[in-house]
This record gives structure tokens, C-alpha cells and sequence, in this order.
């Protein structure tokens, strides 16, 4: 009996000290994984239900080199379509079954590596658990190309302006490629993220053009993985500034308003837009078009309608969060270090009460008599865009301003007034935008004197800001507040590294004892 | 004689005179560093860990195992099961003793002890649950000076005052089961207010009521195991009823054990299922969850029930000692262990040494004046002039 | 009559001493704190972490000096916890990677609307003022730091060094100070206004304004306003809250409710133990008393028989005895006649 | 200290603490109640 006992005894202890142990908790080492841009997971098998094993994780252009060693080329491992282009699938043209697609990968890797290895060369693996892993050897450090203006431009130029090269359309009757001059789209406006029937995914699509064509044409552009995905490469791609328009009849300057069919109920008075200097600042058409590059009151009405998603008219120009609308666009251009000193501590994601008058200066709707007045020159209804002269005198503007509040603990802070419009001045005048919304409005002041009207003498501080904490405005904090979140909160957005430290504005006081 | 093992003297220089000598010694340096450099002197204590051994150790593992005292008069007085009337003196000596050496713990790990009767004195807190506490020790310390003071009261031969005083056996009885019911509970409700900081394996609106049943057979081993120790080195002290009871009390107590057991473990289950953490029990800390539960409550029940029917006194022995150790591990779980289970580990708490000095300081005192009392009064027998008085 | 009248009278003034006691001001045990308290509110996305807050307070409560000097931006690099020297610390969290800001956070007392302190100490050496501060009386404490268990914001520290009067350390919310009319010493100091002080309610009016018109800056929550019950020390930030260091996982039951239950059983045993108790003793010593009597029966009844016994055996011993000396009798009178006869017919012949 | 309760634990301490005085009156009172329960009960089973 007592045998029996000290036996669960130990038994019990046993499990005590194994109890403890595992309190403390076994910490996890992950191995370093090798990123690389090529790395193409092979999940072909998942059309057919649920994997087995782990996917594999693929180094494309390891084998590209490999291959080229040999003097071989891409066919070893894709086959060619009948129209001679290469498929871009492994060793087939079609994925008829589980088993099939499976032995063709399994046949033709395994039988590859091991006639290597025999001739004793640099080999990859045989054995299942050596590509089915889950922790794969590579991480993909991928990152998505944008195929931008200047690169847009550098392949029209190579092209000698054959667009058709790239750009076609299906004709569903004839089954062919078809191509209309000045009808083009970007290739996401039918290639979507996933394949439908047999119109390939946009993934493929592009891969087939770009590679395709790069295959053919000797000295065009990258042909491996790399080439396009590697973020190094990429910033290696040469980049023409100011390149020249895309051509796509697109017209210099319009008057935005509702189309014509609503003209008549739309009350705004128009937007007189330059496509034009649009162009040069965004990335490319579909920054504002989205994908089909049509003009915006196709599918955006005053209503809204089913192109449109149901956005209105008004949304579509004016919604702050949307990526392609024109107030979106300028909100976010905010967030510049230039700018954000300033707009930072503005109120953001709501427009001023007069913001619509700033961009809403053409003539009312009704009164464009004719489609071609729509696109006619602007400088009859917009300010030029050039012009930052303040109409506050340079000289009536103090250059230093005397802080002398806490000048019980320090000297009295001298602010170079001055300095700081100038540099302000200096980066609205750098940027076309900022010209054009504050350039010459003075508003530049309102950077700091705020919630009060643009003048010669703007209010200063201690005329709104005094005791901390009124019970009458709570959010209005007190001067000593106000200043150092006006003059820290700046700095800190526009990443001045000064003031580190009180002493940067504020001089120690000799007399103080520390 | 029944009175014959009285004049039986030990040598003063014996093994354990010395050993406890030395031990007291280091205890009242220890003691000298305290009440002179603070807490932080002999402690590891800290902001974040304020309660160390002494209340983990001392204060909570004392109270419970001192359970043994109202146990066994409630079983003895009330319930009136006189075969175990044996095992009444020692255990309310071994929770009179037991309660002491939890108070003069407290006089160390308390910043202010002068100021111990404040609660009650000067400004009573009564929202507090250590309030309780506090004030059913204090009473409860009384009760038991009193249902302990006939045996010195024999032993000292005043007669009178004993027949008062055995007079009122059963109210103090009764009110030293309200009052344990009451300590042993709250000591659990104190921890009701830190559902943040303990483990939510040990946190539970339950507490208070695993700590109560817990506590009971904490008492029923304490009664078996000190038994045991006492048969061993106070075997010349006992009279023919006292030795020839001891077989039925450990049985009958061993039995009664496993039945608590046995619902304290149904009662940690149903806890579980009404906090619903069966997921972590996957965790480090469920492990160690479960090792609590089914190697120190589930085993422990099954060997006292296998045990009884075997009438395997020694197997009953052992495993009193073990449901002790188990009682000991889940009170240190919930003030240690498992307590501020989420800070980092440099920032938990380990106790320093002298804490731990201090704690056996404390311990081996207890047995010392434990010793005292059984060489010279009647515990382990009857005094000759009061035969079946009790 | 006339003495009936006065007992009548008596029990009145006993019920108006009774109403005297103070009354509750919500019902059904739902309070909602003081309504005037004051509080204050700290906007992360505005300190910067220059301590000036960590200087005031220590000099406003007269605080040992600091290890290392509070403009000394090392100290920043490790986070840290209130202590005896220090009421409040300013933690930077680097939630923006190394590179990205980093976000500071005050910490200190949170002067809880239901104090777990308060609820902890059985001394009641705290005590939540109407002014919302939470205030610790040391001329009481006995030093169980309890308090320093309960809070589950980890702010008490306690005195470990001090060998006599060792005491509880935490954030007063300046309670002297704003009884004098005057900030809290932090607040004061606050070159970035980042700690608000005000009523209680105008803060989390102005947390939520300030969230509502920069709902980009900030993370729509008001940290104190429901946390464990609520607290009169308040948070807004832009960074996910359990990333500076706050504990979410506090809920919102107020310390109080946790023991309340807990405590509302203590009378419920004092009332029924000692009547159960007696009562299953009157029943075991009832049972003992009528096993006793029983006992007795079976013995009177077992000499009652015995005794019967005996009387039979004796009377059929005389019986015996009697009849043999009748017959003796006969049998000598018989010997006797024979006798006689015989003497007088041999004389005859 | 204003006249009316604000918090929770306002509240408790004043409660609980005339429930404790409640309470202590109440044990007392069970001493007399038992003997006067018990007072007519003949010696053998006088208890207490």
C-alpha cells in the first residue's frame, strides 16, 4: 500500500517540476529568412479544394539564371500558346486535374534537380519536406511597379506612338484583339484581380504584355522578376522629368460642371480646371479617372447613378476621404512636411465656410452657351497662377517679437516674426497648389493667427488667449498653452529638430540659482 | 499512573534546545534590523509586491492550518461525537498556538504593529474585508485563550475558575465556529478586489467559499498530521484513552477529509465553468492549475477514501501531510505565484532570506512554547482530579 | 394611558433619529459619484515629455530630490512606476517604431470615483473627497498596505526604508492646493496645457469635443470615463491605449461592488450559525439523553424478570419440604399403632 | 461631508457599519435567548 502511495507520490512531484518548468515558457527562435523579390508561390493546386502539403515557395529568376547557364531558355519549363506566346503556367497549358497538374510539377522539378545533381551541379531539392515547407526558406520582398507617366512616356516614345502595341479592346463578335485610337483604358478597366472566363487576371495579363514583349524585343526593358519588383531596381529606373502628355485627345482646360443633360438644375457656378497642370501632378490618369478614363459627369450625375457607384456629382469632386476626388486629393497633399506645420493645428476633414468660392469662379452652367466655351482658356476666370505677392507691406511687419511672459524663470523669448513668414512664404511659392489657394491672400498669417479675419493687424495672442481653463470656452486654451502648442506643434509637424530643449527659445536666467 | 510521565525531565543541552536556541538567536537579530532599518531592510518587498512569505506563509497558510481547532470542537462539542474527544485538547492548543504565531508574524510584516487596535479603536474601516478579518482573529484568538485556559487552569489547580469557564464550552465553541467560518472566508474575499493582478484560474467570486471548505480540511489533516508527529515525540506524555482513540480519530477524520475534498473540488470546478476558462488551461499556468487540482485535492481525496476502507492508518498519515502541503501551494499560489502573474519577471517578488528567517523564527517559537505546554499540562491526558469531567 | 402616550412619544423621536442618519442621494444602490468633483483631463498627443509636471509636483509636496535630474531626458528611456519619492512619472512609449514620435504619458493617482484604497483600508485612511481628490490620513494607517494591493492602477507606494512612521506615498491631486483655489502643482507647470484641470464633467465634454473635431488625432475613447467605475484623472490619445501602458482589461465595476457581496454574507452566518449550530446540538445531546434512557429500561426490566424467577423457586422448595414432613409424620404415627398390637395378643395362651 | 451619499463606498461604510453594531447585539442577546430557551430544562440536560 504504502508502496503504491510514494509511487503516485513521485508521480505527482513529477508532474509539479514538469508544471514549473513549463511556467517559465519555452521562447520560439524564428529562422532568418532570405527575402527576395522573385518569390512566386505555387498554389495552382487550390482550384481543385484543399492542400495536402504547404505551398511552395518558388525563387523564380534563381531558375531564369539557371536555365540561361544551360543555354536554354523560358520553354524548358512554359510551353508556348498557339499563338506562339509562352503560357504562363508551369509545363502546361491547361489545368485539367489534381493529379495531372500535380505529377506535371512533381516530374518535371524532381527529374530536373536529381539529372543535376548527377552531373554534379548546383541543384535544388528532390525530397517533399524540402519545398513543402511551412516556414519557407524566402520571404517575398516584392513590391508592385506603377507603371507612372514617365514610364508610360518612355514606352510610347520607344514605340513610336504605336499605343496598339499595348492597348486593345475584345471584340467578343470576332474573338481578335481590337484597337480604336483614342479610346484607351487603363488595363485594370477589363483586368481585374482575378481571371473571369477567359479574360486573364491583371496579373497575367500584364506579365504576358510586358514579359512577352520584353522577351521579344532585344535591349526593351526587364525580363526576370527582379526587374520590376525589386525596390533597389526599381529606383534604378531612369525617370523623365516634365515628361510630355500622354496624348489622348484630353482637352488643355474645362469648366467643370454637371453634364449636359442636368446643366439646368445644377446651381454652382462652374470649376474652371486645368487638366493640363493636373497632368504634370499626378501619377497618372487613374489618380482621377479610375480605370476607364471617361470625363466624370459620365458616370457621376447630380443624382448619382449605377456607373457611378450611386456617387454623386458633388461627392465625387468633393469627398474628403475618397482617393480620386479633387478635395480628397488636396487634403491629403496637406500632410507635406511644407505644409503640415500649418494645417496640422487647423481643424481637418471640414472646408472653411468661403472655400467654395475658391474654386467655383466660372460662370454659372446655364450661361455656357456652348460645349467647345467649356474648354476655352481659364485665365479669364482664375487669378494667375504665379503670383505671392502679400498685400500687407514686407516692412509694416515686425521682424522680432518680444515674448516676455514666464521671464520670471527665463529671458524673454525673441521670436524672429519675420524669418518665419519668409520661410513660409518661401515653400507656398515652391508649389503651384499652394500658390494658387494662399498665395497672395495673406492667409499665410492664419498659419498662427487664427479664428480671426485676414488684415494688416491680425489679433495678437494675449487678445484671445489669458487664464488657462475658462469655464466660458473650455477648448481655448490659456496663452501659456496657446504658445507652446502653437510654436512646438508646428516645429514638431515640419520636423524642425529645434527646439530640443526650453533654453532653445527660452535663455536661461543668469541670476536664476539652480 | 496517568500522571507518572510528568516528572519524566530531558537534559537542557538536548539536540533540539540547541538548534531552536540558535534559530531564536538569529530571529532577534533579524528582529533588531527590522525595527530599526524597516521593512525594506529584511524584505524584498516592494511598491508593486507589498505582500511577501509573511502573509502568503504565515498569515494564510497559519489561519488555515490552525483550522484544526474548530474542526474537532465542533465535531467533538456539537456534534458530540465523543470518540474524538482525544484529539480536542491538542488541536485547540495547536489553533491557539497557531493563531498566536499569525498575530506576532503580522507584528513584522504591519509598518506601524503599536498601532494594531486602530482598526477597531480609532477609526474603523469597516468596508475594508481585512476589517473582518481582523476583528474574528482578534475574537476568535479570545475564544480559543478561553477554550484553551482550563488545561492551564488544571495545571495551575484553581478549580473554581475552571468549572466557569468549562461551564461555557459549548457557547465558545459555537462562537469560535461562527468566527472561523467568517476569517477563513474573508481571508479568501480580501482577493476578491484584485480580479487584475491574480490569475483568472484562481481568481473567482467563489474564493471566500473555497477558501472556508478548504480551509476545514486544511484542519482535519493539521489533527491527523501533528497527531501522528505528537505519537512519535510525545508518546511517553499520553494516557491508555488518549492512545487507544488515536486509530479511530485518524480514521474518522481521514473520512471526513476526503468528503471535503472531495466537494472542494467540485465546487474549483463549477468556479471554473462560471468564469468559463477552460481556455487557458492549455496555458503554463493551466498546467500548474491542474497539478494543484488533481495532485493535491483530487489525489489526496482518493488515497484518504482508499485509506479508510483499508483501514490504512499510515496511507492516511501521508496523505494528510500531502492535502497540507496542497492547502500550502494554493495559498502561496494566489498571494505569490499566480499574483501579478502579468508584470515582467524581473519585476516579480522572491522572498529574501531573512524574510524566510524570520518566518522559521516564528514557526520554531510556536514549537517551543507547543513543547512547553505538553511536557507539563494535561493535554495529551487527563489530569488526575478532573476524570470525566470533560 | 398617560404611559402608553409616552412610549408613543419615545418611539417617535427614535424614528426622527434615525432619519437624521444621511440620506441616499440615487436609489436602488446606483451612486454616480460628486457631481461637482473636479478632475483633470491628460491629452497625450500634447506632452512632450519635458517633466516639467514630474519638477512642480515634487516640489510642490516637498519630495526628497530625484536620482537623476528632472531634465535629464535619459530618465525617459526606461519606463517607470510611481514610489515613495515620486507621485507622478512620465513614461515615452515608442509606438511609431524608433524612428516615428514617441508618446509620452503621465502617470499617477487616478482618483478613483469608488477608490479600491478606500474600499481596502480598515482604517479608513482614505477617503474620496467631493473635491474628487482621493486623500490618504497617515495619522491613522497601520501600514497593511493593502491599498497598495487593491489599486489596479499600481500608483501607492509605501515607505519600505522608514523603521517608525512609514507611509502610504501617492498623488493628492494638490487636494490643500485646490482648496486654496490654485492648481495642481503638474497642471500649472504644463507649458503645453496638455493637463486640463475642471469639473469632472466639463472634461469629458471637452475629451469628446476635441475627438469629434480631430477624429484622425485621437482614438475615440475617453480612458476614466467608465474604467473601474470611473476616475476623475482622465485620457485621450492617438495610439491604441494598451500600448502606453494602460491596463483595458480593468472593466468597468467599481472596487466597492467586488466585496460588497463578500461582505453582506458576514451578518447572513453571525444570524444563522449559532441557531444551527445549538440547534444540531440539542439534537446530538437529545439523541445521547434518549439512547441513556433507553439503556436504563432494558436494565430495570432485565432484574424484574430475574427477580420472578427466584420467588417461583422459592415457593416450590417449601412445597417440597412441606409434604416430606407430613409423610415422616404418618409414617411414625403408623410405627407406633404396629407396635401396641403386638404387646397385647402373645399373653393368652 | 455633505448631508446626502454620493458613492458606493460612502454608502458601505455607513452601512455595513450599523449592520457590525447590529450584529454584535444580536450575538449578546443569542447568549441571554439560549439560557432563557434552556433555563426550565431539568440538570441532567442543563447546558451552558
Amino acid at each position: 500500500m504504502i508502496h503504491r502511495f510514494t509511487l503516485t507520490a513521485v508521480l505527482v512531484l513529477g508532474t509539479v517540476i514538469l508544471g514549473g518548468t513549463l511556467l517559465i515558457g519555452c521562447s520560439n527562435t524564428a529562422a532568418e529568412r532570405m527575402p527576395r523579390p522573385d518569390v512566386v508561390t505555387i498554389d495552382a493546386m487550390t482550384v481543385f479544394g484543399d492542400l495536402e502539403r504547404p505551398v511552395v515557395q518558388f525563387p523564380h529568376d534563381l531558375h531564369t539564371a539557371a536555365v540561361k547557364e544551360d543555354g536554354k531558355d523560358c520553354t524548358v519549363c512554359h510551353l508556348r500558346l498557339e499563338d506562339g506566346s509562352l503560357s504562363q503556367k508551369y509545363g502546361r497549358l491547361v489545368d485539367d486535374d489534381v493529379q495531372t497538374v500535380t505529377d506535371v510539377y512533381h516530374v518535371g522539378c524532381i527529374n530536373c534537380h536529381t539529372e543535376k545533381a548527377s552531373l554534379d551541379m548546383k541543384s535544388g531539392p528532390v525530397a517533399c519536406g524540402e519545398c513543402h515547407v511551412r516556414e519557407a526558406k524566402y520571404t517575398s520582398s516584392r513590391v508592385q511597379i506603377h507603371f507612372d507617366r514617365s514610364l508610360h512616356y518612355r514606352h510610347v516614345d520607344a514605340s513610336q506612338e504605336k499605343c496598339e502595341r499595348c492597348h486593345h479592346d475584345w471584340d467578343s463578335t470576332q474573338t481578335a484583339r481590337t484597337y480604336i485610337k483614342g479610346k484607351e483604358a487603363s488595363c485594370r478597366d477589363c483586368h481585374k484581380d482575378a481571371s473571369i472566363g477567359k479574360r486573364p487576371s491583371i496579373r497575367t495579363a500584364v506579365h504576358h504584355q510586358c514579359v512577352g514583349c520584353h522577351l521579344e524585343t532585344p535591349n526593351s526593358g526587364p525580363t526576370v522578376c527582379a526587374g520590376c519588383h525589386d525596390s533597389e531596381r526599381q529606383k534604378a529606373i531612369t525617370v523623365v522629368e516634365d515628361a510630355p502628355r500622354l496624348f489622348r485627345n484630353q482637352p488643355d482646360f474645362v469648366l467643370l460642371a454637371a453634364g449636359e443633360a442636368e446643366r439646368a438644375n445644377s446651381k454652382m457656378k462652374t470649376v474652371p480646371f486645368s487638366h493640363l497642370a493636373h497632368e504634370g501632378a499626378v501619377a497618372s490618369c487613374r489618380t482621377c479617372h479610375h480605370e476607364m478614363l471617361h470625363s466624370c459627369d459620365d458616370c457621376h450625375t447630380l443624382p448619382g447613378k449605377e456607373e457611378g457607384g450611386g456617387v454623386r456629382l458633388e461627392r465625387a469632386m468633393h469627398d474628403m476621404t475618397a482617393d480620386h476626388s479633387c478635395v480628397g486629393c488636396h487634403e491629403r497633399a496637406k500632410d507635406a512636411l511644407d505644409c503640415a506645420g500649418c494645417h496640422n493645428l487647423m481643424q481637418r476633414g471640414k472646408l472653411s465656410e468661403h472655400a467654395c468660392t475658391i474654386c467655383h469662379t466660372g460662370p454659372e452652367p446655364d450661361r455656357l452657351t456652348s460645349v467647345a466655351e467649356r474648354y476655352t482658356s481659364l485665365d479669364q476666370f482664375r487669378k494667375p497662377a504665379n503670383d505671392t505677392r502679400l498685400s500687407i507691406n514686407r516692412r509694416d511687419i515686425p521682424d522680432t517679437v518680444i515674448i516676455s511672459l514666464l521671464s520670471d524663470t527665463y529671458e524673454a523669448v525673441r521670436m524672429p516674426h519675420g524669418r518665419h513668414i519668409d520661410s513660409l512664404m518661401k515653400r507656398i511659392g515652391a508649389s503651384k497648389m499652394a500658390t494658387y489657394f494662399h498665395g497672395h491672400d495673406d492667409v499665410v498669417c492664419q498659419g498662427c493667427h487664427h479664428h480671426s479675419p485676414i488684415g494688416e493687424r491680425p489679433p495678437m495672442c494675449e487678445s484671445c488667449h489669458r487664464e488657462p481653463f475658462n469655464e466660458s470656452d473650455l477648448m481655448k486654451p490659456g496663452l501659456y498653452g496657446a504658445y507652446h502648442r502653437q510654436c512646438l506643434g508646428c516645429h514638431q509637424s515640419m520636423q524642425i529638430e529645434k527646439p530640443s530643449a526650453c533654453v532653445d527659445c527660452h535663455a536661461n536666467k543668469e541670476s536664476r540659482a539652480e | 499512573m496517568a500522571d507518572e510521565p510528568m516528572v519524566v525531565e530531558r537534559p537542557l543541552l538536548s539536540k533540539f534546545n540547541v538548534i531552536a536556541g540558535l534559530i531564536i538567536l538569529v530571529g532577534l537579530w533579524l528582529t533588531f534590523k527590522r525595527f530599526t532599518g524597516g521593512l525594506g531592510a529584511v524584505s524584498n518587498l516592494d511598491h508593486s509586491n507589498p505582500w511577501g512569505i509573511w502573509i502568503g506563509f504565515d498569515l494564510l497558510c497559519g489561519v488555515a492550518l490552525a483550522a484544526g481547532g474548530y474542526t474537532t470542537a465542533a465535531a467533538v462539542e456539537i456534534f458530540n461525537m465523543k470518540k474524538f474527544h482525544a484529539a480536542v485538547r491538542p488541536a485547540i492548543l495547536t489553533g491557539f498556538l497557531g493563531y498566536s504565531m499569525v498575530v506576532f508574524a503580522l507584528l513584522y510584516d504591519v509598518g506601524r504593529p503599536w498601532r494594531l487596535p486602530y482598526p477597531f479603536a480609532v477609526n474603523q474601516g469597516v468596508t475594508s474585508v481585512m476589517f473582518e478579518v481582523g476583528a474574528c482573529v482578534a475574537l476568535y484568538l479570545t475564544v480559543l485563550f478561553l477554550e484553551f485556559s482550563p488545561v492551564a487552569l488544571e495545571w495551575l489547580g484553581a478549580k473554581k475558575i475552571r468549572a466557569v469557564v468549562v461551564r461555557l464550552t459549548i457557547l465558545l465553541t459555537i462562537l469560535g465556529v461562527v468566527l472561523s467560518t467568517l476569517h477563513q472566508s474573508s481571508l479568501g474575499a480580501m482577493y476578491l478586489l484584485v480580479p487584475s493582478k491574480l490569475h483568472p484560474l484562481w481568481y473567482s467570486p467563489y474564493l471566500p467559499v473555497f477558501f472556508f471548505v478548504s480551509s476545514i480540511a486544511a484542519g482535519l489533516s493539521m489533527v491527523i498530521f501533528e497527531g501522528s508527529l505528537s505519537h512519535r515525540f510525545f508518546k511517553d506524555k499520553m494516557d491508555d484513552e488518549h492512545r487507544k482513540s488515536a486509530n479511530d480519530i485518524v480514521l474518522g477524520f481521514g473520512k471526513g477529509c476526503s468528503m471535503v475534498l472531495a466537494a472542494y473540488f467540485a465546487i474549483k470546478v463549477f468556479g471554473l465553468a462560471l468564469g468559463n476558462n477552460w481556455n487557458l488551461l492549455g496555458t503554463g499556468y493551466g498546467l500548474w492549475f491542474m497539478v494543484e487540482m488533481l495532485g493535491f485535492v483530487l489525489l489526496p481525496c482518493l488515497l484518504y477514501a482508499i485509506g479508510v476502507r483499508e483501514k490504512n492508518v499510515t496511507l492516511i498519515k501521508w496523505t494528510a501531510l500531502w492535502t497540507v502541503l496542497g492547502i500550502v501551494i494554493n495559498r502561496l499560489n494566489i498571494v505569490l505565484i499566480c499574483f501579478n502573474w502579468q508584470l515582467p519577471a524581473d519585476q516579480r517578488y522572491f522572498p529574501h532570506w531573512m524574510e524566510i528567517g524570520i518566518s522559521v523564527f516564528v514557526i520554531t517559537v510556536g514549537i517551543v512554547v507547543f513543547r512547553f505546554i505538553v511536557t507539563r499540562m494535561p493535554i495529551f491526558f487527563e489530569h488526575p482530579d478532573y476524570k470525566e469531567a470533560h | 394611558m398617560s404611559t402608553s402616550r409616552r412610549k408613543f412619544l419615545k418611539w417617535l423621536t427614535a424614528a426622527g433619529a434615525a432619519s437624521a442618519l444621511p440620506s441616499v442621494a440615487e436609489g436602488h444602490g446606483h451612486f454616480t459619484g460628486y457631481s461637482d468633483s473636479y478632475g483633470v483631463l491628460h491629452d497625450t498627443t500634447l506632452c512632450v515629455g519635458c517633466r516639467s509636471c514630474e519638477k512642480a509636483c515634487n516640489e510642490v509636496n516637498d519630495l526628497p530630490a530625484p536620482d537623476r535630474p528632472f531634465d535629464d531626458p535619459t530618465v525617459l528611456s526606461d519606463v517607470r512606476r510611481t514610489d515613495e519619492k515620486a507621485y507622478t512619472v512620465v513614461n515615452r512609449y515608442d509606438v511609431n517604431g524608433p524612428s516615428g514620435s514617441p508618446v509620452f504619458r503621465k502617470l499617477q493617482c487616478n482618483h478613483c470615483k469608488e477608490p479600491a484604497c478606500a474600499s481596502a483600508c480598515f482604517v479608513g485612511a482614505f477617503t474620496k473627497t467631493p473635491e474628487g481628490a482621493v486623500v490618504y490620513d497617515a495619522s491613522v494607517c497601520v501600514g497593511c498596505r493593502y491599498c497598495l494591493m487593491a489599486c489596479p492602477f499600481d500608483i501607492p507606494a509605501y515607505e519600505y526604508n522608514k523603521a517608525l512612521e512609514p507611509r502610504v506615498m501617492k498623488c493628492t491631486m494638490c487636494h490643500p492646493r485646490v482648496a486654496e483655489g490654485k492648481l495642481p502643482g503638474c497642471v500649472e507647470a504644463c507649458p503645453m496645457e496638455a493637463l486640463t484641470f475642471g469639473k469632472r464633467d466639463d472634461l469629458i465634454t471637452i475629451a469628446r469635443e476635441r475627438i469629434r473635431k480631430y477624429p484622425d488625432r485621437y482614438i475615440d475613447h475617453v480612458y476614466g470615463e467608465t474604467e473601474v467605475g470611473g476616475t476623475n484623472w482622465l485620457y485621450i490619445t492617438g495610439a491604441p491605449f494598451e500600448t502606453l501602458g494602460f491596463r483595458t482589461d480593468l472593466g468597468v465595476t467599481p472596487a466597492p461592488e467586488l466585496t460588497s457581496g463578500a461582505l453582506a454574507m458576514v451578518p447572513v452566518v453571525i444570524g444563522v450559525w449559532p441557531a444551527l449550530l445549538g440547534g444540531i446540538y440539542i439534537m446530538s445531546q437529545r439523541k445521547e439523553k434518549i439512547a441513556n434512557q433507553e439503556k436504563a429500561a432494558a436494565v430495570k426490566d432485565a432484574i424484574n424478570t430475574t427477580q420472578a424467577k427466584a420467588d417461583a423457586a422459592l415457593k416450590a422448595a417449601t412445597e417440597k419440604a412441606k409434604n416430606e414432613k407430613d409423610k415422616a409424620v404418618e409414617k411414625a404415627v403408623k410405627k407406633a399403632l404396629d407396635d401396641a398390637a403386638k404387646q397385647t395378643g402373645g399373653g393368652e395362651a | 461631508m455633505s448631508e446626502s451619499i454620493h458613492t458606493l463606498q460612502e454608502f458601505m461604510l455607513q452601512t455595513k457599519g450599523i449592520i457590525y453594531l447590529l450584529a454584535i447585539g444580536y450575538l449578546a442577546g443569542f447568549v441571554w435567548f439560549w439560557r432563557f430557551l434552556h433555563g426550565r430544562d431539568k440538570k441532567e440536560d442543563q447546558i451552558g
